[in-house]
């Protein structure tokens, strides 16, 4: 039991971290209907600016730092690489956005250096005992999870309280009309890929926390997709769902996997694909995703 | 035209062997009663109308009848089968051919190919064959090639046969998406709205090859439009729905004077007796039979 | 309408056809035939001026090509993104190989070294494979579908590297497909040319064959129903184009592509492991069907070469560009930027080609046609 | 057209063919000599053994600058800048790289991996392509045109747990292992040690990647073993001891190299590092003092100290040793090349190995070197790890008959 | 006063589709724009509403001012915020978000005031007041033109520029879309109204222009053009003598020949 309940909470805490993830996915592809493959590059940034700025600043003033950092990055590529292809295929944009990865990624990599590096967060792997249940907790996970919430009511609050939640979709759906409507369909891809950015960037801290950052980082991003196709590419609410339900069946995959060895090791590294595959053959558009709309 | 076709277009009325039985069916949607019991049938030769204020369910009905919704009951009997359940490609197979209220055409293809496609349960081979290009492919391939030329023929398609669709005016696409229905060779022809948003000259274009279509190739037709002009001048008779369920039927005589069909559709200003409104005729009254779009400025 | 004789007639209207069958012929005209047989000429003869190494790149490139006219199928015809094309090349360079593989070696292997054997069978394996996976293409739309089949590459990796008696297991691989038919080993060095001039034709070969094959397959019917499922798929279904029967042959003919192009993929090096079949794959070849131009056989096999030599090009810049290091530990350097401008290149060509290498083809026929009346 | 390949006899009449030019290096010392080019195929930057690949590839250029320096091979010195590639870690890659240099060099100074150079093994064999491997996997024993140095994955694993149970003493083990030549090939020495020292024995893999740990980890807790043998990249490892930890795995560590870097004294993971974890390695760190480690130390001048340099430079003492031998037998073709290998029998290593280390000649049992040295992270070291104990060769290393790779064998 | 000067408007720096267009909406005026399918009149809405960047297109000489401001320069956004809004050709609903989605977007740049637009909308419109929830792409053609008309409005307009407002509807929303346009019209906005429908919308205007091929080919009064035979024969359907009334459509046994007034 306290085994299945830590695992639980190891999981909520992945969790937590990949539904960052997926709200920078989210987010963008809400505004502009395109899945960003630079994600993961702007993860590793913004992980790799805390591991720098944590000396100087610390690592509480490093991170908002970073954030703004990354956040200014992905704004720049969104001027120079996805603002010539408005109104192109969403899958050309997708594959810009990859070669956009590949090349952030070696620059990345060229500050990360030979050796790992680290964020130089306060909890490292020290953990906290729920009280009067000798259950264990990692206090970075605790901090995780934590942060998370916090950012996911700001932003919700966000989409609730001002015009741009709506703007966003419209602009997604129909460019052309959104601009007729006095959108400023440019200030809502450059929002969008901001936040997504920020948002990758407090991701990658904690991805990172109590561990290291280095070239390989980034990978943990990839199992933001699955995330958001089993939450539903454009909800918000669809992506913190889908972040803490893949961190827990990925730790319980791991915690149980033993008894099914048969089934190879690791994996709890494809869990969260399968989950994905089973939430989809019953839901095409995944938990909370909006039904494309099929009309003759 | 036969003189028999002519004769039973002349009765007007709906015949012992209709082409399409259309039997109590209802379609709702989460809150929406789409169709809510409509009944109707379709003679062999018959132009038919339906008519009714928008949202009333008339593409709902096309779209039952092409299998794109599946209604919640009733029967539709084409041609001796019941569609209910079938799925689009096998009405298609059936004869059942279609256009659509906003244009559905692949626009990236050439006018030939979306004629072709129109083609596409006529042409018999499959992929291995295809991959070959041998023997059986391409004897279809060709053949199929010229019947599409009288298409072409037939609509005056022959400046744009090799442009890709999507560039094409507006009402030569409208053309376009009725010759691939054409290209069917089907025993039931739904147009949608065919001439929405076409000028007056189109219109008169589209006018005459739905007459053409009818006398020449003895095809029945289903009409859905707006424009009143066109419908009283062309339908045997007409259907009127609104809100799904079916306000009138009878001929493009009668409906106009229809005060719920007054009152659902044509508008109030349209109850008074009908009377050819010309722009200089101001003050006079417009008449229901007119295209309302020509009627009457205030 | 042909006058005996004076065929000449007809040079300069090469849009006038006399008959319906030449005018639904592949190459409808003279021009096109002649530019055809021509760069085929020249194709052929390339290995008697170019060095081994290149020539195996080329061979690689041709092999390239035949996967990305697969997933240009599936992809650019029929618009069912497809992130899962390294699974399905996967497939096949395991099929091959295990029907190839020597039966008493570290891993599965029947011993049947025939081509002829094992690259139907490759193809065979890995279309069932991609019937097996058109369902959900009947059911997800748009990224849904890329996404899910990107799960595909991921499972498929894990099953791949877990299943070492075929694979050899990660990090070790396995010898690839045997070259030889009936008895007689293709590529080797021999009277005739080096085992990379024979190697590179055969590939040339194969390739021409399999885009003969889908070009075909694009100009029929079966191609017209791709087309307007990827366009609308619901008139398509209304005019009588079953969805789920064309959504499952174009899986199935992909990859059937993929898994003749996987099992011949790797003939040309000897050896692989399970971690080739990753999501860079994948994307390399959703690149090369973008970068060709989406919707053309040409512009798959053109981009197929364009990322297959990309990096052997990028590897040259280092003795064209002077302040570039090509020592790894001074930045900038050449392999960074080897990869960097992998990367930009991408960006670079989409952005202003964003009908790939077909595109910039067309820009260059109508400059020429135009030609001197050009702007 | 050109695909080369004739030979030649130069002025001294030594026989050369691919790879050797009578032009001087681009960077030559002396320009009347001519040049023999090597190539280098290593991970530059994306792979996971990057952070070690640099540095290897470095030590590398600074050997042969001082070989050069010392006035070369024979008529010739040694280039290995021209023909660098980047192999990503990718046997593919790896693949094609090499054969865009093999019409250009004579041999391999590196060709790093185990699964990349298994994908040109074949190739390499049938043109007598001979080359120092970065990798330390016992194949390579049974390969003549591979010239390994120090003692393999899998008699490395052997001695660990010797050490283990003498210093520790452990009896039960797990052996968590990357998969592949590499890791394999470590577990199942470990395996094979277990079985001799008649310990439990239990392995399990993974793979890279920090966030791809959990399956290692609950493997652990739920195994509880005395000791886990760890072979995998530094990120993994540290993720791995780390949480073990956290969650209250009280056993020990052992990481085979080249699992170390110094860096993760300042990870999440240091305590439980310090407290628990050792290091096995073929030869003496960094700061060891022979006069090998002395030179590299002196070629290098002022860099961060990293066991890579000491790791590209030890392997590229055999490749000297044979060019050296291949002069004086007046035949540095390809094939003079591999014939002065096969007859080989001891490389000069500089006291960096043990003397009789580099017996080519001896076929793999006899050839193989056995000794391993074990350190513990120390913060006051240059590459953050003491010697606990110099190399030494275990009984279960020693009494082991290398009859075919280990790896075969888990 | 929203006035078009000699405007000069090519797509693709190649196409040149309005050659030097000039008109004026006056402050509470409707005037009414005809013209063939492709004669240009989407492009002068565009170039107006700031919307061919879109499209490639660019305004190469003339200008569009309102009241004496050029406006041709501005982004959309400026221009919407000016008051002038453009209700686009073939409706252009977000089909995914719900109908009072729509409409609150149609406030964008008038936020504060949603809801009591929303209101008004729905006043004007019931139906849609009913099917506020309900996503607006599964809305009728009719319904869905009513909710572009009613999302326009949202921005409280001082000039609407409507394209084909009466495309697919049934006739007596035709009429209602007629009284719409009075009722916006009497609340002091312009209204440059774009109609196949020459009809309906020579009926209502103050003043017509007949655009053909990129140009103005007539401009005149609204009664005038009534009168006009060519509009009566190609734009009304009516013989062309004076009284004359409409022929039926089973009268039309040959194909008409196209008459262009420039050609
Ligand atoms: N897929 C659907 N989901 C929900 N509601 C739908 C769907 N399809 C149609 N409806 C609703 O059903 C009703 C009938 O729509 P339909 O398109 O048949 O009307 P119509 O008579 O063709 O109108 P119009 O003349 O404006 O085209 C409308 O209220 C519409 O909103
Ligand atoms: N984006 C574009 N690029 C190039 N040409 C265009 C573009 N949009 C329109 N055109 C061309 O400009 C001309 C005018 O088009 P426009 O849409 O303004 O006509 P319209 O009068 O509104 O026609 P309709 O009645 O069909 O709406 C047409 O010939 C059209 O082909
Ligand atoms: C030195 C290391 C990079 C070698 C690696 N462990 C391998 O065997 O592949
Ligand atoms: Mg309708
Ligand atoms: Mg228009």
């Amino acid at each position: 039991m306290t085994e299945f309940a830590e695992s639980l909470l190891r999981g909520l805490g992945t969790g937590s971290v990949y539904a960052l993830l997926a709200l920078g996915f989210v987010i963008i592809y809400k505004a502009t209907r395109v899945i960003s493959f630079a994600q993961p590059a702007f993860m590793l940034a913004g992980a790799v600016l805390v591991t720098y700025l944590a000396g100087p600043v610390g690592f509480w003033g490093a991170v908002p730092v970073a954030a703004v950092l990354t956040a200014g990055l992905a704004l720049g590529v969104e001027r120079v690489a996805v603002r010539p292809m408005v109104g192109r295929p969403a899958f050309a944009v997708a594959i810009i956005t990859l070669g956009v990865d590949v090349a952030v990624r070696v620059v990345v990599n060229g500050f990360i250096g030979l050796d790992v590096r680290h964020v130089g967060d306060p909890w490292g792997l020290r953990t906290v005992t729920v009280p009067g249940t000798g259950i264990d907790l990692q206090q970075r996970h605790l901090a995780a999870l934590l942060a998370t919430t916090v950012l996911i009511v700001g932003l919700f609050a966000f989409f609730r309280y001002t015009r741009m939640g709506l703007a966003m979709r419209a602009a997604a759906y129909d460019q052309e009309a959104a601009l007729a409507q006095g959108v400023s369909v440019g200030a809502v891809f450059a929002l969008s890929w901001w936040l997504a950015g920020g948002l990758a960037a407090v991701a990658g801290t904690f991805a990172a926390a109590g561990a290291s950052v280095d070239a390989a980082l980034w990978l943990i991003a990839l199992t933001a997709l699955p995330v958001i196709i089993l939450g539903g590419l454009d909800s918000l609410p669809g992506a913190v769902v889908g972040g803490l339900a893949v961190g827990t069946i990925q730790e319980l995959t791991a915690s149980y996997q033993q008894h099914a060895p048969w089934l190879g090791g690791n994996v709890s590294v494809i869990s969260p694909y399968v989950l994905m595959l089973l939430v989809l053959l019953v839901r095409p558009y995944g938990l909370f995703g909006t039904r494309e709309v099929e009309r003759v | 035209m036969t003189a028999v076709a002519g004769a039973e277009r002349a009765a007007g009325r709906g015949e012992d062997d209709p082409i399409l039985r259309f039997e109590d069916v209802r379609l709702h949607f989460a809150g929406v009663r789409a169709i809510d019991g409509v009944t109707f049938t379709v003679g062999r030769h018959e132009l038919f109308a339906i008519i009714g204020p928008n949202g009333s369910g008339k593409t709902s009905i096309f779209n039952v009848l092409s299998g794109v919704y599946r209604p919640q009951t009733g029967r539709v009997v084409f041609d001796g089968v019941d569609l209910v359940g079938r799925r689009p490609h096998t009405i298609a197979a059936l004869g059942m051919a279609r256009t659509f209220q906003n244009v559905e055409l692949f626009g990236n293809l050439t006018v030939l190919d979306n004629l072709l496609l129109g083609r596409h349960h006529h042409i018999g081979y499959g992929p291995l064959a295809a991959i070959g290009w041998l023997g059986r492919a391409r004897r279809a391939e060709i053949a199929n090639r010229a019947a599409v030329e009288e298409i072409v023929d037939f609509l005056e398609l022959e400046r744009w046969r090799r442009m890709p669709v999507g560039l094409l005016p507006y009402g030569v696409q409208k053309r376009v998406e009725l010759g691939r229905a054409l290209a069917m060779e089907p025993k039931l022809l739904l147009l949608d709205e065919p001439v929405a948003g076409m000028n007056l000259e189109e219109t008169e274009d589209m006018a005459r090859f739905v007459l053409d279509i009818r006398d020449e190739l003895d095809i029945p037709i289903v009409l859905v439009e707006h424009d009143m002009g066109l419908v009283m001048d062309l339908a045997d008779r007409v259907l009127v729905v609104d809100f799904g369920q079916v306000v009138a039927t009878g001929s493009p005589a009668e409906i106009p004077h229809h005060p719920d069909v007054v009152r659902a559709y044509l508008g109030g200003s349209a109850s008074e007796p009908p009377g050819r409104a010309g722009p200089d005729g101001r003050g006079d009254p417009p008449r229901p039979g007119d295209d309302p779009r020509r009627e009457d400025p205030r | 309408m042909t006058i005996p004789g004076r065929r000449t007639r007809l040079r300069g209207r090469p849009e006038l056809h006399t008959s319906y069958a030449s005018e639904l012929a592949l190459f409808d005209t003279r021009a096109k035939r002649v530019a055809v047989a021509g760069l085929l000429v020249g194709a052929l003869a390339l290995p008697f001026l170019l060095t081994d190494e290149v020539l195996q790149l080329l061979a690689l490139c041709c092999v390239a090509a035949i996967g990305a006219i697969g997933l240009g199928l599936v992809t650019g015809y029929a618009g069912q993104v497809s992130l899962g094309h390294a699974f399905f090349l996967a497939v096949g360079a395991y099929t091959a190989a295990a029907i190839s593989g020597d039966p008493d070696g570290r891993v599965i292997g029947f011993g049947v070294t025939n081509i002829a054997v094992w690259l139907p069978a490759a193809g065979l394996v890995a279309g069932l494979a991609g019937v097996l996976v058109a369902p959900l293409a009947t059911r997800l739309r748009g990224l849904y579908l890329a996404i899910v089949t990107l799960g595909l590459v991921f499972i498929g990796q894990h099953v791949f590297s877990e299943w070492s008696a075929l694979t050899g297991g990660a990090g070790v691989g396995r010898p690839a497909a045997t070259l030889e038919f009936f008895g007689q080993p293709i590529a080797a060095t021999g009277p005739f040319g080096t085992r990379d001039q024979k190697l590179y034709w055969l590939m040339l070969l194969l390739l021409l064959g399999f885009a003969l094959a889908a070009a075909n397959l694009a100009r029929s019917k079966v191609g017209r129903a791709f087309t307007a499922i990827r366009d609308r798929d619901i008139a398509a279904g209304v005019i009588g184009v079953n969805l789920a029967r064309y959504k499952t042959i174009a899986f199935a003919v992909s990859s059937a592509y993929a898994g003749c192009a996987g099992a011949l993929l790797y003939t040309v090096t000897g050896f692989f492991d399970p971690g080739s079949f990753s999501l860079l794959l994948s994307v390399q070849y959703i690149a090369m069907v973008l970068i060709g131009g989406a919707g053309t056989i040409s512009g798959a096999i053109a981009g197929a070469f364009f990322i297959t030599l990309l990096p052997r090009f990028t590897r040259e810049l280092q003795a064209w560009v002077p302040f570039l290091s090509a020592q790894p530990n001074e930045v900038p350097n050449v392999f960074q930027v080897e990869t960097i401008l992998y990367g930009v290149l991408l960006v670079v060509f989409l952005i202003f080609e964003p009908r790939g290498l077909f595109g910039l083809w067309v820009r260059v026929r109508n400059y020429w046609k135009a030609w001197p009346f050009s702007y | 057209a050109c695909r080369g390949g004739d030979t030649e006899t130069d002025a001294s009449g030594v026989k050369t063919d691919v790879g050797v030019t009578a032009e001087p290096c681009p960077e030559a010392v002396d320009r009347n000599k001519g040049c023999i080019y090597l190539g280098i195929i290593s991970d530059l930057t994306e792979g996971p053994f990057r952070a070690l690949a640099v540095p290897i590839t470095d030590a590398q250029k600074a050997f042969w600058k001082r070989v050069n320096t010392a006035g070369g091979i024979g008529d010739y010195e040694v280039d290995v800048t021209r023909w660098i590639r980047d192999n990503k870690y990718n046997p593919q890659t790896h693949n094609q790289v090499y054969q865009e240099m093999k019409p250009h060099v004579l041999a391999l100074a590196q060709t790093l991996g185990s699964p990349t150079t298994a994908a040109i093994l074949a190739d390499m064999k049938a043109g007598s392509v001979v080359a120092a491997p970065a990798a330390w996997t016992s194949a390579y024993a049974f390969e003549d045109v591979i010239v390994e140095s120090g003692a393999n994955y899998c008699l490395e694993s052997m001695n660990a747990l010797d050490y283990a149970r003498e210093a520790h003493g452990v009896k039960s083990v797990l052996a968590v292992h990357l998969a592949g030549d590499y890791g394999d090939d470590a577990a199942a020495g470990a395996k094979l040690g277990a079985q001799s020292l008649g310990l439990d024995f239990n392995a399990v893999k993974t793979d890279t990647g920090a966030d791809k740990q959990a399956g290692a980890i609950q493997a652990i807790l739920s195994g509880r073993p005395d000791l886990v043998i760890l072979t995998m990249g530094p990120a993994d490892a540290a993720a791995i001891v780390g949480q073990a930890a956290a969650r209250g795995f009280t056993g020990r560590f052992i990481g085979t190299s080249p699992t170390w870097n110094p860096a993760l004294l300042q990870s999440a993971a240091a305590p439980a590092l310090l407290a628990r974890y050792e290091q096995t390695a073929p030869w003496g760190a960094w700061g060891t003092d022979t006069p090998g480690h002395q030179a590299l130390r002196a070629a290098l001048g002022q860099i961060t100290p990293n066991d890579g340099y000491t790791a590209g430079w030890v392997w590229s003492y055999p490749m000297k040793a044979a060019l050296t031998k291949a002069v004086a037998d007046g035949d540095l073709t390809r094939a003079g090349l591999l014939a002065a290998v096969k007859s080989l029998t001891s490389v000069d290593y500089e006291g960096m190995l043990p003397a009789g280390a580099g017996n080519y000649a001896a076929g793999p049992n006899d050839g193989a070197v056995r000794v391993t040295a074990v350190y513990r992270p120390d913060r006051a070291a240059p590459t953050g790890v003491t010697q606990v104990r110099p190399l030494t060769a275990g009984p279960t290393a020693q009494a082991y008959t290398l009859d075919r790779p280990c790896y075969e064998k888990l | 006063m929203l006035q078009v000067r000699n405007l000069e408007v090519v797509y693709d720096d190649v196409m040149l589709v309005l050659r030097g267009v000039s008109l004026a909406v006056p402050p509470g005026g409707i005037v009414a724009l005809l013209g063939a399918n492709g004669a240009g009149k989407t492009t002068l809405l565009r170039a107006i509403s700031g919307l061919l960047d879109v499209h490639d297109g660019a305004v190469t000489k003339g200008t569009v001012t309102l009241d004496g401001e050029p406006i041709h320069r501005l982004r959309p956004a400026a221009v919407v915020r000016r008051g002038v809004c453009q209700v686009m050709e073939g409706r252009r609903i977000f089909a995914e978000l719900t109908v009072e989605e729509n409409l609150r977007l149609g406030g964008h740049t008038a936020y504060r005031q949603i809801p009591a637009r929303l209101a008004h909308v729905f006043g004007l419109f019931p139906v849609l007041a009913r099917r506020r929830r309900d996503t607006a792409g599964y809305l009728s053609g009719g319904e869905q033109q009513m909710l572009a008309m009613g999302r326009a409005l949202m921005a409280q307009p001082r000039y609407l520029l409507l394209d084909e407002p009466s495309l697919g509807l049934a006739p007596r929303l035709v009429d209602q879309v007629r009284e719409l346009i009075v009722a916006i019209n009497s609340t002091g906005a312009g209204v440059l109204l774009v109609e196949q429908n020459a009809t309906m919308a020579l009926s209502l205007a103050t003043h017509g222009y007949v655009l053909e091929t990129g140009q103005v080919v007539l401009d005149k009064p609204a009664e005038q053009l009534l009168a006009d035979d060519d509009i009566r024969e190609f734009y009304l359907g009516l013989g062309a003598a004076a009284g004359a009334g409409r022929r039926s459509f089973r009268e039309v046994k040959h194909y008409r020949r196209r008459k262009r007034w420039l050609s």
